[in-house]
């Protein structure tokens, strides 16, 4: 068997009110790829930042080599050979793509940056992961996925000893997450280890070889991939069988046929061709395709963030024309937007205070809710959507990115919509949070709210959509109805030309 | 095809030269190098402390000492040269290392105990300040034969302008922070915590060292001002340049700096000094306002100006 | 539920803290201090003057509250106050005798005045600190047109009642803080306001997607913050009884901030207490009377004041809170050993 | 002389109503002489005052007057305006050079016989025994430091007289009475004071509004002694509130341009120092100063 790189031994780590880490022992091998898993606010993405000095921890060793060592900051970490791609894309939107992936590391000539080498380098290395972007455009021009491949391929180029991935394929494509896979046997081969945190059960049967499972700050256990059943695996993870989920298998159920929204050739100059979309009350339409063909562009468009060129929007049969998002959300819209920590969470203020706030926006600013209704409908979201908290009034920044985005979500069911477009809704949730979310969904769904789901999960699209339809290039090509729905017929309609 | 990011800049240098252009038509005298070369002498020191300045603002921070710290080191050289007789060659050091120093402190204070910045260089500002007045709350002359020496140092361009010591420090001093912000690492660093600190440290910046460094710059750059500024006025006072780091603020703002941090350019910072001065000039040149119209004309130039670079930068496509 | 309030109490114990060691200072240096007594319908004590005299930059230090929760900044409050003192001279020394008419024109400067930042900031995004320095600058240009460069001094009992009157034993000015603060919270923690502003501070991007306009929440901070330094402008004139144009307010913006920042706000925009802010003005009106108590040359004023803020911030720094009980540690420790 | 004369002028600012007196009654001259008057304000700080200088000489005005914010860094300017041979004349501050030949005179009065005169009617009033409180000007401005040396050597004669608290109250009418307020407080309510000395009118004007509040009467439980003999004190003088203020004149400008005349006639060495003396105004002559300036 090959030999340890990193051990850590009873790590413990506490936050004011939280005890994250309770004692967590953690042994990754050079040369394999070691799947670290647990719910939401399990301690996955807290036990990473300890290894990688982010954290101090209170208490415990951590041995690189069978050598203790202390890093005080990712920098030390890095120094020690231990690269780490962190769960929320943490680059800098001001930087230029090339900048980011070399930052700290430039090539220099002459004592000074070699701008010319560090571009070519940037462009040749995103190549390796079918990205052919223009490296010296600031990162913020690029979509969410685009900005999570460019940090991977930062991380995977940093990659001496260790490459640490927190839920890198949160946002990635099929396509995508193959390219990501074939990357990781490469190092792997190399000698190099690799933590992986992810929440798709399949990704880690695909590409680890031994598991290490958290539950409520504690380890489980440790084991080896290829000898844990799937139903093992999640009966460790969540500590109850996987049947007391419910099933997971797609279920028609009923549109009442009544038009809720019609769009009719909406636009955008350079982000979007005119594209049609239709949803009755009741209903789930799914959009599929690829990075960036233009299904974020789409959902923006029909809920008023970006202005419209062209087209026609007809709701509840008013036509009618945001202007911002305010006269959406009046109008009874939501959305839930895919860029969480940028355009979703409201990092000082409170989980309560995060999950009113549309609601609030829709009665007024005048009509205040009270603070004990707040509370209220702080604490039946928490519940329902069992996010891992111990406290309605803690700030949103502290909860692990799962909960999070189960924060955000609420705040949209939260307003009582009649139409919610989801952007990746299910970005970073585990597997037990993600049956409840289906299953409230379809719920909301049987009382008449109509949904459009923006989702890169094919399984999931087709578990709950009623209607698929399938962007490329930033144009409609086809709209799947009934039977078509299925894995097979999306991946065709995507990838044909 | 001039790179897009440039536009502002561009913009910017364009308004810069409306500007003088239309004092030259309307002043007798007002287009002509000596005028134009007045600016950087006039402003040498200025120009020194907005670019220690633009780093703070780039890292996302600021740095309200910096009027302070030049009036201190002035008060320092006057006080060491004049009653203590050393040579300002001794002198310079002493007060480049202790502004230095000074900037350091501030840095760790603003890292270590994660204070903001406005706060912890506001009472570094009232620091300098006191114990400047505590030295000596009288100005006080220099005279030295090296002052002399440096002051009628310099060469006669075309036009009769005079390119003096002042305006050279000023421009190396340009020079080498141009390099230093877009050809180094540590400029590099600069930028990515005005982008995101936290991201920046997750990436691997060294927050500390880059945070210490940067404010350590922004004070020996100021105490460079101060000298600068001393040989602008053979004098050292505690009371001088007071609001010079406002001054210093707007510049780099006007020359498209974010105060948010993470977006600017060194260059435009040099073109927020001149543009200032360039208003001031055309108002002492004008010679016919009262003190309060002086104080309205600048501020509506201001706003003209600010207001035209927005609408020129929001209508050209990109 | 513990959590919460904790946290909410941590907040204010070092702000008070601070606040109560100056007053013991105060108390030592002079033993007056506390002393109040109750003459002429009225409470006189050095105790009374510190409130009275920080209320205009409590006042400005309210508005400033909500601008540097919008992740803002003001610089133009203190011209805004020579504005509104010179607009309510000049309508004096024109002969107006109506106090609502006075009051009313001097908010009403400032409510343009206002709405000039607002507009900049908010509907031309301008960056604030640009924004209102525009108007730092032109403003007391405006207030020295107005009053044409002189001091203009007049007489009107009922308008020098708002610097120098008394109303159920306070100081009017307090009086006008306690209403001020009273109006402002009841808008910002009984509506939405306050959480709405809370939310363009904490995350501009995100409070778009939530429908939040704000572009109009910017303007109504810049405005309540130009109101409420008009208020203060017109105090500080009915005090001398005159309007002094080049100094009513000068450098006051940087007090106002200063004490917004001293009450624990992040000047990166997000939560915001007024009540702590007008705490922080408390702590820096004291530790000016400490000074002019304390009878040290004034050449000593700006290195005690600087020693001062860093001290009251460093307290609140969690760092330093926990440097200083490692020291009582070893200091314990050293003591056990000697015994 | 057919062509009219250009002069610059560069002001400090308009920090106090004396400032803005002299900046009118200067503009006042000049268009009574038929002389374009290039007015520059400096807004108090001495860099831009300089600037202003410089580009008085780039536009080859025929004479400059500078009122110097501070007496100190003039020398490399007045050397650049000596080589474009435009002469300077000095008003008010004083400028500290080493070569004289600098600036041809100046024209102002002299802060620390302000001082003097003021102690002086002082000590005379109360037979040199006198508890005093003093309102400095800006810390570190020369007519507060002037003022304060002439003060306080005239007073050192007079061990029973005494200042027993001394703070700065910036030059401004609201300090004045804040700092004013918070001193009686410290001195037991002030019935031990026996004088307030204030650097300037309006610090004094500030004070008797404390001292009222303070349930005393300006000008006979406490003296009030100031300089510059504004209109505003004039009438507190005659109104009983302020005792005696020193005047300084703001009218600079006249003799200014006399000089700049006789220098165009010929002329080449002037005095260096032309002293603008100034009245002492006490209840006896303020009243007839009054009627004097209105009939202006
Ligand atoms: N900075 C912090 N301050 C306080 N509590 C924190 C902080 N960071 C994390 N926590 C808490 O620690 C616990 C573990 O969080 P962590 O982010 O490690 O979860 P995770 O396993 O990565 O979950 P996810 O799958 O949602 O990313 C959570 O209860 C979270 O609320
Ligand atoms: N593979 C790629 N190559 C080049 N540019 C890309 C690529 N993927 C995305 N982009 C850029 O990202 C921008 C944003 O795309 P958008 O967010 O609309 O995509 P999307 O369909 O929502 O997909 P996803 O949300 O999965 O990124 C696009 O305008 C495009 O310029
Ligand atoms: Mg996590
Ligand atoms: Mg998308």
């Amino acid at each position: 068997m090959s030999q340890v790189v990193l051990q850590l031994q009873n790590i413990h780590k506490k936050f004011p009110g939280v005890h994250a880490l309770k004692g967590v022992n953690f042994t990754l091998r050079a040369g394999e790829i070691h799947a670290l898993l647990g719910e939401n606010g399990a301690g996955k993405s807290t036990l990473i930042k300890v290894m990688t000095g982010v954290y101090q921890r209170d208490d415990g060793d951590i041995l690189l080599n069978n050598q203790a060592i202390f890093p005080n900051n990712t920098g030390d970490a890095q120094a020690l050979g231990i690269s780490t791609v962190y769960q929320e894309v943490n680059l800098l939107p001001n930087l230029t793509v090339a900048q980011n992936i070399y930052l700290g590391r430039e090539p220099r000539r002459f004592g000074l940056i070699n701008w010319t080498k560090v571009n070519q380098d940037a462009a040749q290395l995103l190549k390796g992961y079918d990205l052919d972007i223009d490296v010296t455009q600031p990162l913020s021009s690029y979509s969410i996925a685009v900005q999570q491949l460019i940090a991977i391929a930062r991380g995977v180029d940093m990659s001496a000893k260790v490459l640490i991935l927190d839920e890198p394929t949160a946002s990635l494509d099929a396509d995508e997450v193959q390219t990501l896979f074939r990357i990781m046997r490469d190092l792997k081969a190399r000698g190099i280890g690799i933590v992986f945190v992810t929440h798709f059960l399949d990704q880690v049967y695909a590409v680890t070889d031994r598991i290490t499972i958290l539950r409520s700050a504690q380890l489980v256990g440790e084991f080896e991939t290829a000898t844990l059943s799937r139903a093992e695996l999640i009966g460790h993870m969540l500590g109850k069988e996987l049947a007391a989920l419910g099933e997971h298998k797609p279920q028609a159920h009923a549109t009442s046929g009544d038009a809720l929204l019609s769009v009719q050739a909406i636009s955008r100059q350079a982000t979007l061709s005119p594209t049609d979309i239709a949803v009755s009350k009741g209903e789930v339409v799914g959009l599929a395709g690829l990075l960036g063909s233009g299904r974020t562009e789409l959902c923006r468009l029909i809920f008023g963030v970006d202005k419209k060129h062209s087209g026609n929007v007809t709701f509840h049969g008013q036509p009618v024309n945001f202007s911002s998002p305010r006269d959406a959300i009046i109008a009874g819209m939501g959305l839930c937007p895919e860029d969480r920590k940028h355009d979703g969470i409201l990092g000082q203020l409170s989980i309560r205070e995060n999950i009113i706030l549309a609601r609030q926006v829709k009665q007024g600013w005048w009509k205040f809710i009270s603070r004990k209704e707040q509370e209220e409908i702080a604490n039946n979201f928490v519940k329902e959507l069992s996010v891992a908290t111990s406290d309605i009034e803690k700030p949103i920044e502290q909860l692990s990115g799962g909960n999070q985005q189960k924060v955000i979500l609420a705040r949209w069911l939260a307003a009582n919509p009649s139409l919610l477009i989801l952007d990746e809704p299910t970005r970073g949730i585990d597997i037990g949070a993600h049956a409840e979310i289906i299953r409230l969904i379809r719920k909301l769904c049987d009382q008449g709210l109509a949904l459009i789901v923006a989702s890169s999960e094919l399984e999931e699209l087709v578990a709950f959509s009623n209607k698929v339809v399938v962007l490329r290039d930033r144009q409609k090509v086809t709209e799947l109805t009934g039977d078509e729905i299925n894995p097979q017929r999306i991946m065709q309609a995507i990838a044909a030309h | 095809m001039l790179n897009r990011k440039f536009i502002p800049l561009t913009i910017t240098c364009c308004l810069f030269f409306l500007l003088f252009g239309i004092g030259s038509v309307q002043f007798e005298g007002f287009g002509s190098t000596q005028v134009f070369f007045n600016l950087f002498s006039d402003n040498a020191f200025l120009i020194i402390a907005a670019v220690g300045m633009t780093f703070v603002i780039l890292s996302g921070g600021i740095d309200l000492s910096v009027g302070a710290v030049i009036a201190l080191t002035g008060v320092v050289c006057s006080v060491l040269i004049s009653r203590y007789q050393l040579h300002p060659l001794i002198v310079f050091p002493i007060v480049l290392i202790g502004g230095t120093i000074f900037g350091a402190i501030m840095g760790a204070i603003i890292h270590y105990y994660k204070m903001q910045p406005f706060i912890v260089t506001l009472a570094g500002m009232f620091f300098a300040r006191g114990l400047a007045s505590v030295i000596s709350e009288e100005s006080i002359p220099i005279e030295h034969e090296f002052y002399n020496q440096v002051s009628a140092f310099g060469f006669e361009v075309l036009g009769g302008a005079w390119i003096g010591s002042s305006t050279i420090i000023c421009l190396v001093v340009l020079v080498i922070a141009i390099i230093t912000a877009h050809y180094t690492r540590f400029g590099g660093r600069v930028y990515a915590i005005g982008g995101d600190a936290n991201s920046a440290a997750l990436m691997g910046i060294p927050l500390a060292q880059t945070t210490i460094r940067i404010y350590a710059i922004s004070a020996f750059l100021a105490s460079l001002a101060g000298i600068v500024y001393s040989f602008y006025t053979f004098s050292g006072y505690s009371l001088a340049a007071v609001g010079v780091e406002l001054d210093a603020i707007a510049a780099v703002v006007i020359g498209g700096t974010l105060l948010t941090g993470g977006y600017g350019y060194m260059f435009g910072t040099l073109m927020g000094v001149l543009i200032m001065g360039v208003v001031q000039t055309y108002i002492s040149f004008d010679g016919t306002l009262s003190s309060w119209w002086t104080k309205i004309v600048i501020g509506l130039l201001l706003f003209c100006f600010i207001a035209l670079q927005q609408l020129l930068i929001k209508t050209t496509p990109r | 539920m513990s959590l919460s309030s904790n946290q909410h109490l941590r907040r204010y114990l070092w702000p008070c803290a601070g606040l109560l060691v100056l007053f013991i200072i105060n108390a030592i240096i002079s033993p007056e201090f506390f002393h109040i007594e109750f003459k002429d319908g009225r409470f006189y004590g050095s105790l009374i003057d510190v409130l009275n005299r920080a209320a205009p930059v409590a006042l400005l230090a309210i508005g400033m509250a909500l601008v540097i929760a919008t992740a803002g900044v003001d610089l133009s409050v203190g011209s805004i106050m020579a504005i509104a003192g010179a607009v309510s001279a000049y309508f004096i020394t024109k002969g107006v005798d109506s106090l609502a008419l006075i009051i009313g024109a001097g908010l009403v400067a400032g409510l343009i005045a206002g709405i000039i930042n607002g507009f900049l900031v908010g509907y031309m995004s301008i960056q604030p600190i640009v924004a209102t320095l525009i108007l730092m600058v032109a403003g007391r240009g405006i207030a020295q047109l107005i009053n044409e460069g002189q001091i203009v001094t007049f007489d009107h009992p009922g308008f020098a009642f708002l610097g120098t009157g008394s109303f159920l034993g306070l100081p009017f000015p307090v009086v006008l803080v306690i209403i001020t603060f009273a109006i402002v919270q009841l808008l910002t923690r009984r509506t939405a306001l306050g959480l709405y502003i809370e939310a363009v501070g904490a995350n501009p991007s995100a409070s778009r997607y939530i429908g939040l306009n704000e572009k109009a929440i910017k303007m109504s901070v810049y405005c309540v913050a130009a109101v409420c330094a008009a208020l203060a402008g017109m105090i500080a004139a009915a005090d001398i009884r005159g309007s002094d144009a080049n100094n009513a307010g000068l450098w006051l913006e940087l007090d106002a901030i200063l004490a917004v920042v001293i009450g624990g706000a992040s000047l990166m925009g997000g939560r915001f207490s007024i009540l702590l802010a007008i705490i922080g003005a408390l702590i820096i009106q004291t530790l000016t009377v400490t000074i002019i108590l304390s009878g040290i040359p004034p050449k000593y004023n700006l290195l005690i004041k600087a020693t001062a803020i860093i001290l009251v911030l460093l307290l609140q720094s969690p760092l330093f809170q926990k440097q200083l009980s490692q020291l009582k540690f070893w200091k314990n420790k050293k003591e056990m050993n000697n015994a | 002389n057919v062509q009219a004369l250009t002069v610059g002028f560069a002001q400090v600012g308009s920090e106090s109503g004396w400032r803005t007196s002299f900046s009118e009654s200067v503009k006042a001259e000049a268009e009574k002489r038929g002389i374009t008057l290039k007015f520059s304000d400096a807004q108090q700080k001495q860099e831009n005052q300089i600037k202003a200088v410089r580009s008085f000489i780039a536009q080859r005005v025929d004479a400059i007057l500078i009122a110097p914010v501070v007496e100190t860094g003039w020398q490399p300017v007045l050397m650049e305006a000596k080589r474009a041979r435009i002469p300077v004349i000095i008003l008010d501050r004083n400028v500290a050079v080493t070569d004289p030949s600098l600036y041809l005179t100046r024209i102002a009065p002299d802060f620390e016989v302000e001082g003097q005169r003021a102690a002086t009617w002082l000590t005379e009033k109360t037979g040199g025994k006198c508890k005093i409180l003093e309102l400095q000007g800006t810390v570190g401005s020369s007519a507060a430091l002037g003022r304060m040396k002439g003060f306080n050597a005239t007073i050192a004669k007079f061990p029973e007289t005494k200042i027993i608290r001394s703070q700065t109250a910036e030059f401004t009418r609201a300090k004045g009475k804040e700092v004013m307020e918070t001193m009686l407080k410290a001195e037991g309510g002030g019935k031990n004071i026996c004088a307030i000395w204030a650097h300037n009118d309006e610090m004094a004007l500030g004070a008797i509004q404390a001292v009222k509040e303070a349930g005393l009467q300006p000008g006979k439980d406490i003296l009030i002694v100031s300089v510059d003999a504004v209109d505003d004190a004039l009438k507190a003088i005659v109104s009983g509130e302020i005792n005696v203020s020193v005047e300084l004149s703001p009218h600079l400008g006249g003799p200014a341009f006399d000089v700049i005349n006789e220098y165009r006639a010929g002329k080449k060495d002037f005095e260096k120092w032309i002293h603008m003396g100034g009245a002492v105004f006490t209840i006896e002559n303020a009243a007839a100063e009054l009627t004097k300036r209105g009939a202006k």
